[in-house]
C-alpha cells in the first residue's frame, strides 16, 4: 500500500507525541504562518544563544499529521544546533520536498527529517510537510535582526 | 435497492468505475460533487463529433459548419428542455457555473447599461449566503469592491439550514440581487427558494440561484422556481469540462449590458461601436466550447432517460444508508442536516482528533476511495462552523451501498492509525 | 512539394479529411483559420482522459484528482514551451482567444488596482487597428464606454499592411495599450511587432498580440518578440474546442486584478474579502477547461514533432501556389498582400458581380469545398476596401496543392454559372 | 448535387434579369432594410392604389443572388395584386422559409418563389430569401397608415 510510504511510524510517532510543543519564553522572535488552502496554522519561536546556537524552538498550531509531526521533528533536529548548520538542514528538507519524489534524500544531513521522503509524492501534502520548516526559517531571519 | 433502477448496469456505461488504480486498488468514486464520472455515451459523441463532424459554428456556410452548427444548437434545445426553460434563447453556454454567476456580476453598475434593475446608487445592496460556494462569494465582492454596493448576508444555522430568521430585513428596498445556492455542496442542504423568493418578489429585487449541485441530482424546472437566474456546470452533470450553462428570462437577458466582447456576439461592428446580436449570443464571445456543448447534451439526454426522478430516489436511498452507517462510527459528526427532509446526497463531517486531510490520504492510499477533503471552496462556511476542513463523501446515480461500506470500513481503519 | 514534409502522412492523422460529405463528395477543407481539423492524436488523448483518469483538479487529493492535476499542469508546461514563456505560471487558460484578450481590456480602470499603467485618467488612450479581428476590437469598445478611455486605431494600406505613417502621433504619451493583431484572418498580413513595440517601449505603454492566426502556423517566441501579452486559441491549433491561452509577463499578471472570481483563484476567502492566488490560478475561475488543456497539450506537442518551421515551409509554398493560380481567374481580386513577404496561408478574394455567398455555396455543394464567405469577423476591414464580404481560403499543414486545383475548378464553375 | 436545388434556373434568371428593378415614383413608403451578418441591403418602395391593389413595388439593393432574385420574384407576385392577397403569399414565402426545409410548399398560393424552397434546408441562407419579403411587409403596413 502507497500509504505505508508516506505515514511512516515515525511520523504517527511523532504526531501522536509531539516533542517540545507549547509556546515558551524566552524567544528572539515569533512568526505565525498558516496554509490557507488547508487551513493549517503554526506559530512558532525562536531563541537563538552565544555563537548562533539554537536554544529553544517552540510552537503551537493546528493540522494534519503531517504538519504537525514535522513541527515536532523539526523541534528535535534545530534545538541544540548552530542557525547555520540547521539552516543546511531546512534546505536539504525543502529540495527534497520539492522534488515530487524523484529527488534522493540525504540521510545524514537530514537525520529522522528523512521519514517525510514519501510526502514528495503528493504535490497536496508538501505544503503541510513544509509549513513549520518555513517558519522556522522565518523566525531564525528575524531573530537576527 | 428497490427502486427498480439498475445501478449496476449503470456503472458499466462508466468505463472508470472499473478501473484498478495503482497498487490494485479498486476505485471507489465519492468525489461527484466535485465532478462526476463520464459515460460512454457522452465520451462517443464527443469523439466522434471531433473526428468526423467538427467545425466552427454559426460563422461557416458548409458542410461541417452546417452539422456543427445543428449539433451544438441541438444541444441548447436538450438543456433548454432539461431544465424546463421556456424557451432555448434563454439557454447561454458558458465555461463553468463561475463564468455564469460572473457574468451576472458584471451587469450590475455597468454604465453602458440603462435599465434600473441593474443600476447601483449608494445604498444598494446584494445578498448572498454564508452556505456559498466562493464561485457565488467573490464575484460579488468583487462588484463590491467596483461598485461600492453592499455586500450582505443568510447566516447559516446549527443545523445546517439557511438562517432566514431575518430575512424581511435583510432583503429590503435596497436588495438589488439575492443570490443563494439551492443545494450546498458541503451541507447538502436544499434551500427554501420559494419562500426567499417571495420576500425578493415584495421588495422588487432580482433572485438567482447556484444550481450546481441541485441540477444534477433532481429535476430543475426554472418556470416552476420563478426565479431570475439560474446557473449549473457541465462536468457535475456527467457531462464535460468546459462547458456551463446560464440561464436568465429572456427579458432581462435583453436589458443586461453583454460581458465579454467579440466574434459571434455582434449584429454589426464600426470601428467606433457595434451593436449586438440578441441572447443567447450577445453573451457567447468568440468561438464557444462547441464539442462540449454538444457532450453536455448527450449527458442531459444520459440522465433524462434514466430519469431526474428514479435518480433522485436512487441517491436519497443511498443518503439514508450513508448517513446511518456513519452515525456509528465514534467521533464522527456529521456537518448538516442529519436527517433525510430537504437534502441532497453530499454528506460533509468531521472524526475527533484527524485531521481531514489524514482521512482523505488513508482512504485513498488504502482502500482507493475517493472524497474530498478541506473546504470544498466553502470556507466561511467552515469557518461559521469553527473548523478548517471536513471528509465529504458525495455520491451519484452510479454510487453502491457496497462503496458506501467500502467508506466506513476505511474510516475503522483511519481511526486505528491514529488511536 | 520539395520539404521532406509528408503531407500525405499527416493527412492520415485526421480522420475527418477521409470522410465523404452527403452526395458523394469529397471534403476539400480550406477554412481552417476559422478552425482547424483535429488529429487522431489529440482526439484519443481526451478521450483516454474522459474515460480513465477524468477527476477535477487542484483540489482532489485522491488518485485521480493527482491523475487530472498532473495533467492538466503539464499541459501548461507544454504551451509555456511551445511558445516560449519565460515561466509556466505566465500561462493562463481561458476558453478561448476572446476571453483572453477581454481579460486584458478588464484590468484597466478598474478601482480595484493601484498599478498605474492598469488605471486610466481622462486623456489616456488605447491604439487597436483596422484589420483586429471583432475580438480584439469589441472588448476595446467597451472599456471605453465604462471608462472613457479614447479608443484609436491604426489604418490599413491598399495592399492590406498596418500604415504606420502616423506611428509616432497614434502611440503617444496619453498611450496606455496598443492590442493588435499578429497575422490577419483575412489579409494573411504578419504584422511588424518590432517596429510597433519599439515606439511602444519609447512612450511607455503596454503592448499585446493577437496571435490566433500567428501561432497555429509559424514559430512564435513570446520572448523573442517582447511584448507584454498574447492570445491565441487552442481550436485553431488543431486542438479542441473551448480553450485558449493568455501569456502575459509575470510581474504584470501580478499587478493586475483578477477577472473573474470563484473557485480556485483564490487563497482565502471571508465573507467580506478575499485574497487571491498568485497567477496563473488568479485568473482561472472555477473547474477549468481540464480535458481541453489536456488536449491542447497534446496539440501542441503534434505540431511540434512536425516542426513548426517544417509547416511554415509547407504554406508558404502552398501559398505561393494558391497565389499564382488564383491570379488566373478572371475577375478575382485578392484583398491583401499579393507576394509572399510577411504573409501567411490565407487568401481572401472577391469575384467580379458574384456575391461570395453564392461563391461558398456553391463551391461547398458541388464540389465539397470549405471556405469561408463573409466579413470573417472583421467588419471594419471589410468597410475599409468597400466590400461587404470577401471569399476567404485559409490553409494549413494537412493541405495540398491538389486542393488549390480543386478550389480553381470550383471558381471557374462558379463564374460559369453566374455568366 | 445539392446546389441545383438550391440555384434552380428560375432564380438564377430573376438574378441577371431583375424584373421590376430601380426606385420609381410614385409611393406611399420607402423602406431600407439590412441583414447585418452578410451585409445584404435593399431600399424598397411601395404604391398602393384604389381598393388595396398594389400598383408598384420598387426596389434597389445589394446582396447575393438569393436575396436579389427575392426581390425580383416579389415584384411579380404582389405588382396588381390586392395588399391582403399579397400579405397571405408573405406569410406563406415566411412559413416556407422558416421550416428548415421539412415543410411542403403551396405552390398554388406562391407561384414562382416556389422555386426558393431549396433555400429552407440551409438556415444561413433564409434570411437572404426573406430580406426583401421583409422590407415589403414592412412597406405595405407603413403605407397604409
Ligand atoms: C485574429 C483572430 N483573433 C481572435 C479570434 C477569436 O478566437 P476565438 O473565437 O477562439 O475566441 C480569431 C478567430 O476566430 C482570430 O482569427
Ligand atoms: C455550489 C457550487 N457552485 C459553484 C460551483 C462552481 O462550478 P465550476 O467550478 O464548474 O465553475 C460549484 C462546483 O465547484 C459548486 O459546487
Amino acid at each position: 500500500m502507497i500509504a505505508e510510504s508516506m505515514y511512516q511510524e515515525l511520523i504517527l510517532e511523532h504526531y501522536k507525541h509531539p516533542q517540545g510543543r507549547g509556546l515558551r519564553d524566552p524567544y528572539d522572535a515569533e512568526v505565525h504562518h498558516v496554509n490557507p488552502t488547508c487551513g493549517d496554522e503554526i506559530t512558532m519561536r525562536v531563541k537563538v544563544g552565544d555563537g548562533g546556537k539554537v536554544e529553544d524552538v517552540s510552537y503551537d498550531g493546528q493540522g494534519c499529521s503531517i504538519s504537525q509531526a514535522a513541527a515536532s521533528v523539526l523541534h528535535e533536529l534545530t534545538t541544540g544546533s548552530t542557525v547555520d548548520e540547521t539552516l543546511a538542514v531546512v534546505d536539504e528538507f525543502t529540495r527534497l520536498m520539492q522534488g515530487r519524489g524523484k529527488v534522493e534524500a540525504d540521510e545524514d544531513v537530514l537525520g529522522d527529517a528523512v521519514a517525510f521522503a514519501g510526502v514528495a509524492k503528493f504535490p497536496a501534502r508538501v505544503k503541510c510537510a513544509l509549513l513549520a520548516w518555513m517558519a522556522y526559517k522565518d523566525a531564525v531571519v528575524r531573530s537576527s535582526k | 435497492m428497490s427502486t427498480g433502477f439498475d445501478v449496476e448496469r449503470i456503472r458499466k456505461d462508466f468505463p472508470v468505475l472499473s478501473r484498478e488504480l495503482p497498487g490494485g486498488r479498486p476505485l471507489v468514486y465519492l468525489d461527484s460533487g466535485n465532478s462526476a464520472q463520464k459515460p460512454t455515451q457522452v465520451i462517443e459523441v464527443m469523439r466522434d463529433h471531433l473526428a468526423m463532424h467538427y467545425s466552427n459554428v454559426g460563422r461557416a456556410l458548409h458542410a461541417l459548419g452546417a452539422e456543427s452548427t445543428e449539433a451544438y444548437e441541438t444541444a441548447r434545445d436538450k438543456v433548454a428542455a432539461f431544465i424546463g426553460a421556456p424557451s432555448r434563447d434563454e439557454i447561454i453556454f458558458t465555461k463553468n457555473a463561475s463564468e455564469a454567476l460572473n457574468l451576472v456580476a458584471y451587469a450590475f453598475g455597468n454604465p453602458i447599461t440603462e435599465d434600473p434593475r441593474f443600476r447601483l446608487a449608494p445604498g444598494d445592496e446584494i445578498v448572498i449566503s454564508e452556505m456559498e460556494h466562493h464561485s457565488n462569494i467573490v464575484p460579488w465582492q468583487m462588484l463590491a469592491q467596483r461598485t461600492g454596493v453592499k455586500l450582505r448576508w443568510f447566516s447559516v444555522t446549527d443545523e445546517g439550514r439557511l438562517d432566514l430568521s431575518n430575512l424581511e430585513e435583510l432583503v429590503n428596498e435596497r436588495t438589488k440581487m439575492v443570490s443563494i445556492v439551492h443545494q450546498s455542496n458541503v451541507l447538502g442542504t436544499i434551500n427554501p427558494v420559494a419562500q426567499v423568493l417571495a420576500r425578493v418578489r415584495e421588495v422588487g429585487a432580482l433572485m438567482m440561484l447556484d444550481a450546481s449541485q441541485s441540477v444534477p441530482h433532481h429535476a430543475v424546472d426554472v418556470a416552476a422556481l420563478g426565479v431570475d437566474f439560474l446557473a449549473f456546470t457541465g462536468h457535475k452533470v456527467v457531462g464535460p469540462s468546459g462547458i456551463g450553462v446560464l440561464w436568465g428570462r429572456g427579458e432581462l437577458l435583453d436589458a443586461m449590458p453583454p460581458f465579454m466582447g467579440g466574434g459571434e456576439m455582434i449584429e454589426a461592428v464600426w470601428m467606433d461601436h457595434s451593436t449586438y446580436a440578441p441572447a443567447p449570443h450577445k453573451f457567447e464571445a468568440g468561438t464557444p466550447p462547441i464539442v462540449e456543448a454538444i457532450g453536455l447534451g448527450a449527458a442531459v439526454d444520459y440522465l433524462s432517460e434514466i430519469g431526474m426522478d428514479a435518480i433522485a430516489r436512487h441517491e436519497h436511498e443511498l443518503t439514508g444508508y450513508a448517513l446511518d452507517a456513519l452515525g456509528e462510527i465514534p467521533g464522527l459528526k456529521v456537518i448538516g442536516p442529519k436527517g433525510l427532509e430537504q437534502r441532497g446526497a453530499t454528506v460533509s463531517f468531521t472524526l475527533e482528533g484527524i485531521h481531514p486531510h489524514d482521512v482523505g490520504q488513508i482512504l485513498d492510499d488504502n482502500f482507493g476511495v475517493a472524497v474530498r477533503v478541506g473546504h470544498h471552496c466553502a470556507r466561511p462556511l467552515h469557518l461559521r462552523f469553527g473548523i478548517p476542513a471536513t471528509t465529504r463523501a458525495s455520491l451519484y446515480l452510479y454510487n453502491t451501498p457496497a462503496e458506501i461500506d467500502a467508506l466506513v470500513r476505511g474510516l475503522h481503519h483511519v481511526r486505528k492509525v491514529f488511536a
